[in-house]
């Protein structure tokens, strides 16, 4: 399991690669990329504040979780933090499993949970104006379809 | 009992500091809320709607209503948006 | 969007690299490799069958349904056929989106379709027997969620 | 009506040959396949179960009853199992 916290830029690729590398008997992989959007107005970059400490602590939970959930092979997570420009990647998570179905869910699930439970806030600065970005609702209802009854 | 209290996002830029030492004798993070918001108007400013602020004790998740009871350390926070 | 039929291996990392690197607007990027499996008793080769012409038409028909579906910036999909080894990529595909759940269910979509409306048939040669695979009820079934009431 | 005949997987092991020309009066593809079993033991073999036959008529899937109207390549396969 991989989990890093960075500032630095980093390539989905590489970093794809890697993770494929060391697998041994996984068939799917999935992975997804976060990159910073355009907003009206124009975007001069985005500020992502995080919480040293809690941050590693709140992904490997997350990770952990997904591992009891699916069978999966391998997890990994890398979010940055810092300023980033309109097209950077903000962050990359890749699964893999022995099927499809067990990759693909175990990643809506992770983008779900570190979305509104990892400790990050982005910030949107604009030409104009700067705006901390509001959570949706949308984000919060996500986490219903994975609580157990 | 002494807490080291830390602010993120826009709870740190209204409360204006990113963190500080507390004594307090809170015994639920409502307490707490209470007591920092009765010591200055930024802390009104910051609560202001509960409904957004999140709480983490020790760096774990909890809620306003949860026990202030051993904790070394309080965060509030945003709702996140991260990913 | 970009379709590639090939018998050549390619390199997950870069290919999705340069998928990104002329995305203009997407949020959101999800890719799915799939890989070669071990069999019991051992795997000498997998070798996939595929239908010249047809193969290329489905797939666009498949890539057309998705962007009909959800709002998709670009598809990408990369098949092999040929002779594989345990571990080797299969194929390929990614999917980009302003938000994650277009592109994760469109990437859903595309592997659910592929997997059975696609004219690949592939067969595991082990070292003491050879098989055609059989399609698997789950893969028929998991159509079943794509089709509109 | 002169038609194309493909064979895809363990059709076209089962046949014996990958494709064909065949001069037919089918109407349906089900007609095609009759047709087929009448002439030799192999087609038999290889359509002994049409619920793991599929059918594409000028590289369309399509169903055994099809109309066979115009059609210039008929192919013959399992179900798929690529991805």
């Amino acid at each position: 399991m991989k989990i890093v916290v960075q500032l630095e830029a980093f390539n989905p690729g590489e970093q794809l690669d890697n993770f494929r590398d060391q697998l041994k008997s996984s068939g799917a992989l999935v992975s997804f990329s976060g990159m910073v959007r355009d907003i009206p107005g124009g975007l001069a970059k985005i500020k992502i504040e995080h919480y040293p400490g809690m941050t590693e602590k709140a992904i490997n939970k997350i990770c952990n979780e997904a591992c009891l959930r699916w069978e999966l092979e391998d997890i990994m997570v890398i979010h940055r933090f810092g300023n980033l420009k309109k097209g950077e990647l903000i962050m990359m998570i890749a699964t893999a499993a022995n099927h499809r179905t067990n990759a693909f869910e175990a990643a809506e699930f992770l983008m779900d949970y570190l979305k509104s439970r990892a400790p990050f806030w982005k910030k949107e600065i604009g030409f104009e104006k700067a705006n901390w970005v509001s959570s949706k609702d949308a984000d919060e209802k996500a986490l219903n379809r994975w609580k157990t009854p | 009992m002494r807490v080291q209290v830390l602010y993120f996002s826009w709870v740190r830029e209204k409360v204006g500091l990113p963190k500080e030492t507390i004594d307090t004798e809170a015994k639920t993070v409502a307490d707490l809320i209470l007591e920092l918001c009765l010591k200055d108007e930024r802390y009104k400013l910051a609560f202001s709607s509960l409904d957004v602020i999140r709480v983490a004790l020790d760096q774990e998740l909890a809620d306003l209503s949860s026990p202030m009871e051993a904790v070394k350390e309080v965060a509030f926070f945003p709702p996140m948006t991260g990913g």
